[in-house]
């Protein structure tokens, strides 16, 4: 992979962002899910409808001026409309959200993230800055997850779910209350994964090109089977990039 | 903690919610909360933080608050650093995603000084909805299934849903004992105005047992007469009300400034290796020596100040 | 009475004013309550707040302009604050309503009232508009009555409890979850009415000018006590009928 | 009668909620509600009633329609007196205190030929924003004690608070099939922003299945985004769009006009003595007979609407 015109950040912003089909309505948060959703409105998507966790629906993010979060003025930017966060959170809860868009610290092979803790909750290693609308947006839409492949961070169990995945698999999600979303697509810089429609387990649906599944597997700490359907992914564009370089221009989510 | 119906209303009853000025200083204002309450501060995020209020408080010595708000960038690391409170209770609290973790945050909390105590940020919402509501719950379907529930399971109920049959969470009502929140403007009886983002400050005000509030600008009440529709929570919520330019500095407020993006590097980079060591500098300089909230301002720098004024400004320019 | 120089309405209007003081917030219906606290805001109440059930925080009624109803924009001039309908009725149950204000067809001897039906529900002889929020307020504030004394309006017990008062009087309102506000003044063209502090039974507090506890039990249905500190009330002042005239020259409401 | 969640997620999941035009005609926007549905109607009272869109589901001969809303006037009248539906769900229905008491409403409801479900202002108004939040139920503290509630006890619970004990009622969501709304600006994708009075048409929008706006005017997207604050409901909850200048006619629309007395007062006088006979004579006049809603008002006549609209205007004059 040492020919990459392209960092792993902006290799995944772009697969991410091809993931998102025009006319979807889409929460996003900060980052790579922001910056994927904002390219794919750029490109193919012009009618892509991103929710912003600060209380903000249809906005447009202008080049170089991304936002700091999902809460500050620059999330505004020509919105169509603003309304109180518990409210913009409440689509969710009725349904009006066809993807939530997350980041995530660590994953396990049931899709649960965890962005609470490493170590001992009671008495952490590392205590991250938690769920925010993460577990709202994983417990009642369905999820993409768009983060780094490293095998510290796709693990076999995470130490604490921040934002529920398919819980311990099977119908167990269901069974906890969470009657309806859950993740499907997980990408990364090495594939994109989806999960098997009865154990609920992690699989591979496409490798990213020159990648092979046991470089996955290597990077991943569970094992990893791969769909029937698997394909390669097509290498990111040099319109796909430029667009993307002009979004973020002092490189601060693409490295 | 969910306060009786009874003891919701007698407390309110009790207040003077007759029309009348409530203008005063940073400090009066300060004085009006108590060391032990419970504070929930406005905006989110590093957008409308009262940080003047804030400072206040740092500098009145108050202690054993207890915060809560939607999302807490660095204003949760002054409480913790400045130790006037060693609780939040928050969906989300580091500086913000390009500075990393907040090493102070980290500090406190993983050594055990402080407390950061985690729900999902609609069900913090919903926890102020239904303590502006005057329940004791909100019913949701959120949080199910994951440790966040499992952490403060103690505090909420699962019910069959007696229509449906369905799991559903009781969330518990929060009402807080002050509400601390900056805005863009307000009368001298408290009616307060909000440009763009709203975030939690419409269910805030009404959950809290009364209301400080910071303005950009203090106007006349036949001004905020003109415009009704913006006027998002009513005077007689309200207890205090200060004029504070640039009252969210370093952080944004809607409209009329962005955030200081330098100063919250230089933040950042001071509190980087030494968390304990670099926010007490900081403090110092920025809290405790300053005549006063002006110079505070001040030595933030009317660069960084006027670079964040030109970005505010920019808002519908698109 | 023949010597009145007024209208029992423009009486009750002015008797109703009187009954509420300056910085008080009161949810106001519309007919005698909406003209009631308009004129104690020109005279003695500049400070008095208006909350209208159609979304409307502290407005000042345009003489001459009284609205149909408290829905349209005539009750929003010079209002502080516009909401929803909802979360103005909210306040009630918050707790940031000193004094609801209301009419009604019908009252009993715990100040329940009836604005529903008359005659059997199921088959009425007349079916009435019914609560809209007239339940609300009775149900979570501390309520002002206004309405005219007859002896067909002051019954006995209300065939249909619309707005309740207190029920069956004692504790019952309480014991139904009712936990708090009641009725406490019953202002009529006649007398001023409160309500026994363990009983609940409605008893004269006050009579106005010219009448006397006798002409009052004539006119109701049920037996009333009379007070210890039952006093008489001040005839109409010419300030206050003018003022009053002037805000309803097309005596709408003033008969 | 309250939804599951299954269902609730299933049917808005099943809708085309992308961004794209809905902008229609009325008769195309009377096609989209079925004989049976229960169709909510937005604003209150007199105030922002989509007439003209009801005016079209009279045309149309729609039958056995539900309606609820948060008060009812004439729109009630005309509904019952047309024959379109026979049952409201509301907090209180009369044409307005200074007519007197309805006497189509008594007419159909005395007869048992059509049923006024009466609930408290606020219960409806939980009840829509139980459904606007994708939850089975709002607890509340109003209805207990009184007839109101034992009235409609069968579609309620009461239950004794897992917090406080307190007695509690537990209102059931309404998720109406189709919500028809009238308001100042939409754009052709449906965002649709509101001045001044916004009764319940916050909640109404989401807690409805599908939504028919009809608007004063439709204005370019850009000009939404230009003032995102007064966008009160969002285009995917909307199914069409309609422009309908004086479509709140003979009541009124915030800003606009006020509504038309002298024809209100006609409506009264015609239907005081033989409410049948009446309504039906009007209904011929203003309903079957016009050849467009700009013929219905022309009906009402030019002086009537601009007297109205002199008021309207005049909003923010003192």
């Amino acid at each position: 992979m040492s020919d990459r015109t392209h960092t792993a950040s902006e290799l995944l912003a772009v697969m991410a962002s091809r993931s998102l089909d025009d006319g979807l309505t889409v929460f996003a948060g900060v980052g790579t899910p922001l910056l994927a959703a904002t390219l794919a409105q750029r490109l193919h998507a012009p009618g892509l409808t991103i929710l912003f966790e600060g209380g903000v629906i249809g906005p447009f993010i202008v080049p170089g001026e991304l936002p700091p979060s999902t809460n500050e003025q620059r999330c505004t930017r020509q919105a169509n409309m603003l309304c109180p966060i518990t409210d913009v959170l409440l689509l969710l809860q009725r349904g009006y959200v066809d993807v939530g868009f997350l980041g995530g610290a660590q994953i396990d092979r049931y899709g649960n993230i965890n962005s609470s803790f490493i170590g001992d909750p009671d008495h952490p290693s590392c205590r991250l800055p938690g769920t925010g609308g993460g577990n709202d947006i994983a417990s009642l839409s369905r999820v993409i997850v768009a983060m780094k492949h490293e095998k510290r961070r796709f693990v076999e169990r995470v130490e604490y779910i921040t934002s529920p995945g398919y819980l311990e698999g099977g119908d167990s999600r269901r069974q906890s209350g969470l009657l309806a979303g859950g993740p499907y697509r997980i990408i990364t810089d090495l594939a994109i994964m989806g999960f098997h429609p009865e154990t609920k387990r992690m699989r591979i649906e496409a490798l990213h090109p020159g990648v092979t599944a046991a470089q996955v597997q290597e990077n991943t700490g569970f094992e990893l089977e791969v769909s029937e359907d698997a394909h390669t992914t097509d290498t990111p564009t040099e319109k796909e990039l430029a667009v993307l370089r002009n979004l973020d221009p002092d490189r601060l989510y693409i490295g | 903690m969910v306060i009786s119906y009874d003891q919701l209303r007698a407390e309110t009853a009790a207040r003077d919610r007759s029309l009348h000025e409530k203008v005063m200083t940073l400090e009066e204002a300060a004085g009006l909360i108590k060391d032990g309450d419970h504070v929930a501060i406005g905006g989110c995020m590093m957008s409308r933080t009262p940080m003047a209020m804030i400072w206040a408080l740092v500098r009145a010595g108050r202690r054993d608050l207890t915060f809560s708000r939607s999302i807490v960038s660095s204003d949760g690391d002054i409480i913790f650093a400045s130790g006037i409170g060693k609780k939040i209770i928050t969906s989300w609290f580091s500086q913000g995603i390009v500075w990393g973790i907040s090493k102070v945050m980290r500090h406190w909390v993983e050594s055990g000084r402080a407390e950061f105590e985690e729900w999902s940020h609609m069900s913090m919402g919903l926890r102020y909805r239904a303590g502006a509501m005057g329940v004791p719950f909100m019913p949701s379907r959120s949080m199910m299934g994951s440790d966040v529930r499992r952490r403060v399971d103690g505090q909420l109920k699962e019910i069959d849903c007696p229509f449906t049959g369905e799991k559903l969470l009781l969330l518990p009502a929060l009402n807080p004992d002050v509400a601390i929140i900056h805005v863009q403007r307000c009368d001298p009886y408290g009616n307060a105005q909000l440009d763009g983002l709203q975030f939690m400050d419409v269910d805030l005000p009404l959950a809290a047992k009364k209301v400080i509030v910071t303005a950009e600008r203090i106007v006349s009440n036949d001004q905020i007469r003109r415009a009704p529709d913006q006027t998002k929570f009513p005077f007689f919520t309200v207890e205090a009300v200060v004029e504070v330019p640039y009252g969210s500095a370093p952080h944004e407020c809607y409209g009329h400034y962005e955030p200081f993006f330098k100063h919250m590097d230089q933040f950042a980079e001071l509190t980087r290796k030494d968390p304990e060591k670099g926010a007490g500098e900081y403090l110092e300089r920025f809290y405790h020596d300053p005549k006063s909230w002006t110079d505070t301002l001040g030595r933030m720098g009317l660069g960084d100040l006027l670079t964040a004024t030109r970005g505010g400004r920019s808002i519908y320019d698109v």
